[in-house]
């Protein structure tokens, strides 16, 4: 079976077609239905227009507002991407193409980017969107105040400046080859700016291909196709309305009995009961989205290398996808970087469940044995404490005792992470290496919960982000890839897809594998068959 | 009267004291949550700078005292603050919300309290027999269901098979009224089945402890037919008691109906209060709080009203 | 012996239904260790195999564990938890209630103003605000409910002693220049214990519901423990599916429910003729 | 009402070999045991005995009718030629009320408080369609009158909680009269009421049924009542006839033991004990006032001594305070004015700060047994706990001494030792309690109407009971009772109460011997006799004096 977990990583990142994927699944000995349904279903039919698309998300608060600066969770996000466009977009096939900006240029140093504006774009209030805009939705991220969680990774900016009214600059305080992707993240929507200087970050209003006009926290947004879109191909319904529904089963009710379109987060125990239905079917694709187990290699016994390879080999990730995941996922190879990124390194090893190699490595640190207490909650991503209990069950056949402390789940993100020396940990990942590397590998920088500091990693690190040359690129992350597997804290046992269901009557293109519901851009993409 | 305009003061003047005590255990409470309620909402991406703005932008940095008390003057001039999170009005915010548990609690009173009261009556007329037991089980049985499930079980036959009622109730202000109560049927029966039988039990237990009291006796040697003797002579002295457990009840129903919105989606003010402690967003924590105690109170004073003027004693004095 | 046998022999057959339950229960819980093949959270085969398969009575669960020993440990847990917080509430609401009749004036005002006042917060949010404060552990669970439950129990104790209060015997016993504590334990105690014994029932049944109620809502009981109410919750979306086996839990908590309360209206029946309050 | 006496006259109502069982415990035991009542028309039978004789189930099954918990299982009932055992429930309810009507033993619990009176008489001829509802307002008011209740045309509209005891049991005979049955059934109707209160009614109920001609079943303990009442009389015990007859003949002579002894019962008189010489009294209540909440005064300026070895009786009708006197001695109640002296000393006004030995030597026998002793505790703990209390006994002296003192009031320590109080008769218990007052071995018993809820002929055991232990012992009683009669078997001393106030009080014989305080006079004057003309020659007599222009002192009933 993990030839086919494989083969629908590639066929979710779009490296191979849905037929060669069935091909080859029903070689491996699958039936044709599992195969079909593991390849999800409608891929490409001629968009038709109109119609309602109501999405139930198992996401969303009372707290949540149209300020996608404060934006955490996926309802938000998929609202933010139906009212808001940004300068560049990561396409369903993984590769980024312009959005709001046109093109743009960079300097041998990557420092200096320059972007061209699209022409002729209207904001939803009939204002012409223009660099002005661009500058005022950039700076709401900036400045001492700022609460935006966009505010680190947009720090390195050290000026934004207009070249005219289609043209912006950034310039940067280092070179970062990556920097129009971070320019796609979900954060930083282009809104109108008032009085030619900030903008009014809960008013709502974009350039998106709705508008909103319902907005309930916490419970309903309606939205309203924009007429004057300036995307030909995209908005196809005529309306949409994104429902909170957190509970599980409600939202598995609300699709069956056609309550709903599609919602996201399916149950993954009854995952194969909703594949049954006639009028439902999964859509699964395998992104960035990751589980990790975070050593703090600054603390006992973690700062010895040998440990932390005796933890890794001391896991078995194929019973984690298959009893965590349901097999909806595939197995992690101790680093961060998902088969659906651009320089993923195919050709590491994979690391393989082995009490005895655990047993060598946790010789050569001079122990005979090893106890540590595992901190997880369900808050550090569903069933991580039924993953911790299995990984003890595996540690304890290479004579390491894993004791699973239960942490509440309130305040886990406060009181447990960064502070336990060995915790649970949710990452949605990052859509490009440098992003996830610098966002929680690299020395120094907060979020680095494994507390690691590699000087070689380091410098690749600095090294990549100014290297516009794609192949030199692709050696420095596969090398370093390698180095947080061999020598990293971190133990990554699972990458895990993102599960939806989606009613028979919807369709769209190929999935994008970047982020939940189709890259969150579910309401512009799909439509009704 | 003049007797129960002062009980009815003196009710609302302790009303108020309790609320106030309610107010005051609420805000201690919220104060010792662990964790900063700041970090909290900005979540995972929460750096000590964003936490240290947004704490400074709420007031957070105050004592809790000078908080509070700025929050009390507040509530006396209608002012019900801002949520922290959503900087919303806390009173827009709850409004609506409010509206919507209401219309499910009212919903769900007018489902069963007739019936309730219907069925207790017929249990007391026809006690001991086999439409007796059969209701007796039937609703001790329905008590003992944990709520989810009693709702689960409703949507697996109403709405997945049959496909009759909506699974989630999924309503909103623009919707005609008849729409309204179509969407909230569900939620509206899990509830009446969770409370009727308490209802129905209680209003069969007054009676026929009423029909043991002399004057019963009294009625049937006077040759009265039962249903009269019931409906004439049981009843209105049954009524306080009833009364009381149909209370009880709808404060139940307006303030215990957490579990059954998460279930169906209601956007009630449970819901929002639930996610409130769980976001510490204080001030709706606290709104919410003394709108649930108020209605409590305020609930239980109509009971204690209504028994005083269905008892002739305290009507018609000396 | 010989009068056990006639009252049980007197005993309406929903009585007798809920007794069996009631035994049994107790029994499995006892013996639960003994009864079970497995650990509780014992890994013991692939996850979902069906029912009856691989000597797997009831199949295993999403983890591979097996259900049948899930669910008698579910019932010691459960049960347990939900027996030892009764009793608390019943200790503390028990001993304050008749306290507060005993002694009366400000120790009474004083204590029925503080339960009014903890009554007026609704229950269920008031437990989701102090589990939130202090975090999920099954001390923390048994308090805090055993704390919002004894308001309840405050209140029928008062008003069963209140009556009791009143008698003659107790007149006589303060008469004699007995102690608070005498006149609590051995005058009003005694003759209040039918109905509190009675509560005791109904109320264990809504702690019993209120836990899983919260397990529901995730404050409850907490994996790896294997408890009734998570496990429902757990599997509750198969509902949809027309799954039975995954609901197992939800009949054992209907059923020990419904066999407490068949019982508690028997007795009620038995010693003070009809008394129905929640 | 002997005019239509005697064996004259259609028979009305048959009853044949009637038995009855009732339920306890889940068991069905007979209570009536084949008992055959036949009755004229016009003629007033008495149902007389104690408690458990089956009197009031016999007489409301007259009606067709058994209690819940009761079940008629033979024999037959003909009412004017209808079999009730066989008749249909309609048939029946078409009867009651209209036929045959019931007046109960309390009409305050009898009358549904919700509604107006007229309202609950105006029903029984409303709904058997004998009368429209003007037509049954009207003819209310007549019999309101009739009956002699204050303001007759009002008085219906008033709510049951409005009217006075007395009042409302003649405006229950006044509804029972309603639609002229032919039969009324009257349980016990004057059993709750004051002595002076009861002669009201009592004459009331004689007047109306001789008027209307009805017949009558009159149930009751009291055979003075009943003389007074019937024109025959049925003595019952445990569910079988002891005696019938002609109400004269058997007064005056009865054939069986058990109707005499009924009939002596009130004839036991104690020996005056002794003055007592000594200067300072027992106890000495001085000058008390007292009240409830600080609201309502229920003793005003109340002053009782109290000798050493004597028996003081508090005699006074409900609300007279008497009770509250009782109160006010043992320190439930703080006086605001007054003082209460033991031996000479002043006692604490509460209890609670009173000494141990000061608590010991004041105990109090209740009126209701089944309340003062704790159902849960065994009789050698209820007795043993003043014991080791007061007097440190333990263990095997304890044991030893609980003995002794079952064995004092008569009863068989080995059989009762173990017991629970709920495995005791009425009578056994207020020995428990006797036993218990005299475990602390006081100098004064308080008794407040211990006899009051026992049957007479127990009453009069335990009243002799207490007088042996008091020659034994030289134990002081305050006795506080309503009942005249009690007052004359036990005491040396009178207190005669009203509203709060001591109106009489002195030795027994000078309160007894005319001339009276006006108060006293009325109170000895209503205790029935078993004279059947009684209560003629007193209703006559007292018209008379009203007559003369005497100051007649009136019950507060009028």
């Amino acid at each position: 079976m993990r030839e086919i977990e494989r083969y629908r990583g590639l066929l979710a990142a779009g490296r191979m077609t849905r037929r060669d994927f069935v091909q080859r699944a029903m070689a491996l000995g699958a039936t044709t239905a599992l195969a079909t349904s593991m390849a999800g279903g409608a891929l490409a039919a001629t968009p038709k227009k109109g119609g309602t698309l109501r999405l139930g998300i198992g996401h969303g608060s009372t707290s949540d507002t149209l300020d996608m600066a404060a934006t955490t969770d996926l309802y938000m996000q998929v609202v933010g991407n139906a009212g808001y466009n940004y300068l560049t977009e990561v396409s369903n096939a993984g590769k980024l193409t312009p959005e709001l900006a046109e093109s743009w240029d960079v300097s041998p140093d990557a420092k200096v980017w320059t972007f061209k504006l699209r022409k002729g774009v209207e904001f939803h209030n009939g204002k012409t969107m223009d660099s002005g805009d661009v500058i005022a939705s950039i700076n709401h991220h900036l400045g001492e105040d700022s609460k935006s969680a966009a505010k680190a990774i947009l720090d390195p900016i050290a000026e934004v400046k207009a070249d005219g009214k289609d043209t912006v600059v950034f310039t940067m305080k280092t070179g970062n080859a990556d920097f129009p992707f971070i320019l796609s993240d979900y954060h930083v929507a282009i809104m109108p700016a008032k009085d030619g200087k900030l903008i009014d970050p809960r008013s709502g209003i974009g350039t998106g291909g709705y508008t909103i006009e319902n907005f309930e926290p916490g419970v309903r947004t309606t939205l309203k196709r924009n007429p004057n879109y300036w995307k030909a191909d995209r908005a196809h319904v005529d309306s949409a309305e994104v429902l909170v529904i957190q509970d599980t089963t409600a939202r598995t009710n609300a699709l069956t009995t056609g309550e709903i379109d599609a919602m996201d987060k399916v149950d993954l125990k009854t995952a194969h009961l909703l594949g049954r239905s006639k009028k439902v079917r999964l859509e699964e694709v395998s992104g960035t989205q990751h589980f990790t187990f975070a050593m703090r290699t600054d603390t006992a016994p973690f700062t010895d290398n040998h440990v932390r390879l005796a933890l890794k080999y001391a896991i078995d990730r194929e019973a984690l996808v298959k009893t965590i995941l349901l097999g909806h996922g595939v197995i992690g190879n101790d680093h961060p970087i998902g088969r659906s990124n651009q320089y993923h390194a195919d050709d590491l090893p994979q690391r393989a469940y082995d009490p005895d190699k655990a047993k060598f490595h946790l010789k050569e640190a001079g122990l005979s044995t090893l106890k540590v207490d595992l901190s997880a909650a369900d808050a550090a991503f569903a069933g991580a404490v039924d993953a911790a209990v299995l990984y003890k069950e595996h540690a304890a056949k290479a004579g390491i005792n894993i004791n699973v402390v239960r942490e509440p789940n309130d305040g886990y993100w406060s009181n447990v992470w960064l502070k336990k020396p060995f915790c649970a940990v949710y990452w949605g990942g990052r859509p490009t290496e440098d992003w996830m590397f610098s966002t929680a590998y690299a020395d120094g920088v907060p979020w680095n919960d494994t507390y690691w500091k590699h000087d070689r990693f380091n410098k690749i690190l600095v090294e990549a982000r100014g290297e516009l040359d794609g192949s030199k690129r692709r050696g420095m992350y596969h090398e370093m890839q390698k180095i947080v597997s061999d020598e990293g804290g971190v133990v990554v046992p699972m990458f895990a897809n993102y599960v939806m269901g989606l009613s028979n009557k919807v369709a769209h293109d190929k999935l994008g594998a970047n982020w939940a519901m189709d890259g969150f851009r579910a309401i512009e993409r799909w439509w009704f068959a | 009267m003049a007797k129960i305009l002062k009980m009815v003061a003196q009710r609302l003047a302790l009303g108020l004291l309790t609320l106030f005590a309610v107010s005051l255990i609420i805000f201690l409470g919220v104060e010792l949550l662990p964790g900063d309620f700041a970090q909290e909402i900005l979540g995972q991406s929460a750096t000590p700078e964003t936490v240290a703005a947004f704490r400074r932008e709420l007031g957070l940095d105050l004592p809790w005292y000078t908080r509070y008390f700025d929050w009390l003057g507040g509530i006396f001039h209608g002012d019900f603050g801002k949520s922290f999170a959503s900087d919303r009005e806390v009173s827009e915010l709850i409004g609506g919300r409010l509206l919507n548990t209401l219309f499910l609690a009212a919903v769900a009173a007018v489902i069963s309290v007739p019936i309730a009261v219907a069925l207790g009556v017929l249990a007391a007329l026809y006690r001991n027999t086999l439409f007796d037991r059969t209701i007796n089980v039937f609703t001790l049985t329905s008590i003992s269901f944990p709520d989810f499930f009693v709702a689960y079980i409703l949507i697996l036959f109403l709405s997945v098979s049959w496909n009759i009622f909506p699974s989630i109730s999924n309503v909103s202000s623009d919707l005609g009224f008849w729409e309204h109560v179509y969407r909230v049927i569900l939620p509206a029966l899990t509830l009446t089945l969770v409370i009727i039988a308490h209802m129905m039990r209680m209003t069969r237990a007054s009676i026929i402890n009423l029909l043991a009291s002399p004057y019963i006796e009294m009625a049937m040697l006077k040759g009265i037919s039962r249903s009269r003797i019931v409906t004439h002579h049981a009843l209105p002295n049954a009524l306080a008691p009833i009364i009381n457990v149909i209370v009880i009840n709808l404060a139940f129903l307006v303030v215990g109906v957490v579990v059954v919105e998460v279930v169906f989606v209601y956007p009630g003010l449970g819901q929002l209060l639930v996610d409130s402690v769980a976001k510490r967003d204080m001030p709706v924590v606290q709104a919410s709080c003394l709108i649930f105690a108020a209605t409590y109170i305020l609930l239980n004073l109509t009971a204690d009203v209504l028994s005083k003027l269905t008892n002739p004693r305290l009507l018609h004095p000396k | 012996m010989a009068r056990i046998w006639k009252l049980l022999k007197s005993a309406p057959p929903t009585a007798l239904f809920g007794l069996i339950v009631i035994v049994a229960y107790i029994l499995i819980a006892i013996f639960g260790p003994i009864l079970t093949p497995y650990g509780e959270s014992e890994i013991v085969g692939t996850q979902f195999i069906p029912r009856g398969e691989q000597g797997f009575i009831l199949g295993t669960d999403n983890l591979g564990r097996d259900m049948l020993t899930r669910l008698i440990y579910g019932a010691r847990n459960t049960i347990g938890i939900a027996f030892v917080t009764t009793c608390l509430a019943f200790l503390i609401g028990g001993v304050l209630g008749l306290m507060a009749t005993t002694l009366g004036g400000w120790v009474d005002q004083l204590l029925g103003r503080l339960v009014d006042v903890l009554m007026a917060i609704p229950i269920l949010i008031f437990a989701l605000l102090i589990l939130t404060i202090t975090g999920t552990s099954v001390p923390v669970l048994i308090l805090v409910i055993a704390v919002l439950d004894s308001t309840r129990v405050f209140r029928l104790a008062r008003a069963v002693s209140m009556n009791i209060v009143v008698l003659d015997f107790v007149e006589a016993a303060r008469l004699r220049g007995e102690g608070t504590s005498w006149i609590i334990t051995r005058e009003i105690l005694p003759n209040a214990l039918p109905p509190l014994v009675a509560e005791f029932g109904l109320r264990f049944c809504f702690v019993f519901l209120f836990i899983s109620a919260l397990s529901f809502l995730g404050l409850g009981i907490q994996p790896p423990t294997a408890d009734w109410g998570s496990m429902v919750r757990d599997n509750a979306t198969l509902i949809t599916y027309g799954e039975i086996t995954p609901l197992m839990p939800a009949a054992a908590i209907a059923l020990l429910t419904v066999g407490v309360n068949f019982v508690v209206d028997w007795f009620l029946h038995k010693t003070s003729g009809i008394r129905d309050d929640k | 009402m002997t005019n239509n006496g005697g064996n004259s006259g259609e028979v009305l109502l048959e009853m044949r070999g009637l038995r009855i069982e009732g339920q306890s415990e889940d068991q069905w035991n007979e209570i009536v045991h084949g008992v055959d009542v036949t009755l004229r028309r016009g003629e007033v039978i008495g149902l007389i005995g104690e408690s458990g004789a089956g009197k009031s189930t016999i007489g409301i099954a007259s009606m067709g009718f058994a209690r819940p918990g009761c079940r008629i299982t033979g024999g037959s009932i003909v009412f004017d030629g209808m079999d009730l055992r066989v008749a249909s429930d309609e048939q029946l309810r078409k009867l009651r009320g209209s036929r045959i009507a019931y007046v109960a033993q309390s009409a305050a619990a009898a009358f549904n408080p919700a509604h107006k009176l007229i309202d609950q008489y105006s029903e029984t001829p409303v709904q058997h369609r004998v009368k429209s509802r003007a037509e049954a307002e009207k003819d209310a008011m007549e019999l309101y009158r009739r009956l002699r209740l204050p303001d007759p045309e009002n008085i219906g509209f008033r709510y049951p909680h409005q009217v006075s005891g007395g009042q409302l049991q003649r405006a229950m005979t006044a509804m029972a009269m309603a639609c002229r049955p032919d039969l009324i059934v009257f349980d016990e109707p004057t059993t709750a009421l004051d002595v002076t209160t009861q002669i009201e009614v009592l004459a009331a109920i004689k007047d109306v049924v001789e008027e209307f001609d009805t017949a009558a079943i009159y149930i009751t303990h009291d055979l003075a009542v009943v003389a007074q009442m019937a024109d025959r009389i049925m003595v019952l015990r445990y569910g079988d006839l002891v005696e019938e007859g002609n109400a004269r003949d058997m007064l005056a002579n009865p054939k069986e033991d058990y109707t005499r002894q009924l009939l002596a019962v009130r004839s036991y008189k104690k020996e005056e004990a002794p003055p007592d010489e000594s200067p300072v009294p027992l106890l000495e209540v001085r000058n008390v006032t007292a009240s409830y909440g600080g609201r309502v005064t229920v003793l005003e300026d109340v002053s009782v001594k109290v000798g050493r070895g004597r028996t003081v009786a508090v005699v006074g009708e409900s609300g007279s305070g008497k009770s509250t006197l009782a109160r006010v001695i043992t320190g439930l109640l703080p006086p605001s004015e007054g003082a209460v002296l033991f031996d000479g000393e002043e006692l604490p006004a509460s209890y609670k700060r009173r000494s141990r030995d000061q608590l010991r030597h004041a105990q109090m026998i209740y009126q209701m047994p089944d309340t003062a002793l704790n159902p849960r505790q065994k009789i050698r703990d209820i007795i043993g706990r003043p014991l080791s209390f007061y007097l440190g006994l333990k263990g095997a002296a304890r044991e030893k001494r609980v003995r002794e003192l079952l064995a004092m009031i008569e009863m068989d320590p080995d059989e009762f030792i173990d017991r629970l109080p709920g495995e005791l008769s009425g009578g056994q218990k207020q020995r428990i309690c006797i036993a218990r007052a005299l475990a602390a071995e006081p100098e004064l018993i308080i008794c407040d109407e211990v006899t009051s809820a026992l049957d007479q002929l127990v009453a009069e055991e335990i009243l002799k009971l207490l007088q042996r232990l008091q020659d034994e012992l030289g134990v002081t009683y305050l006795f506080i009772t309503h009942d005249i009669a009690t007052v004359k078997a036990i005491s040396d001393e009178i207190v005669v109460m009203l509203q709060g106030r001591v109106v009489d009080h002195g030795p027994k014989h000078d309160i007894l011997t005319p001339p009276h305080d006006p108060y006293t006079d009325l109170l000895l004057s209503s205790v029935p006799e078993m004279d059947p003309d009684w209560l003629d020659d007193l209703l006559a007599d007292r018209a008379a004096r009203k007559a003369r222009g005497e100051k007649v002192f009136e019950s507060a009933d009028q």
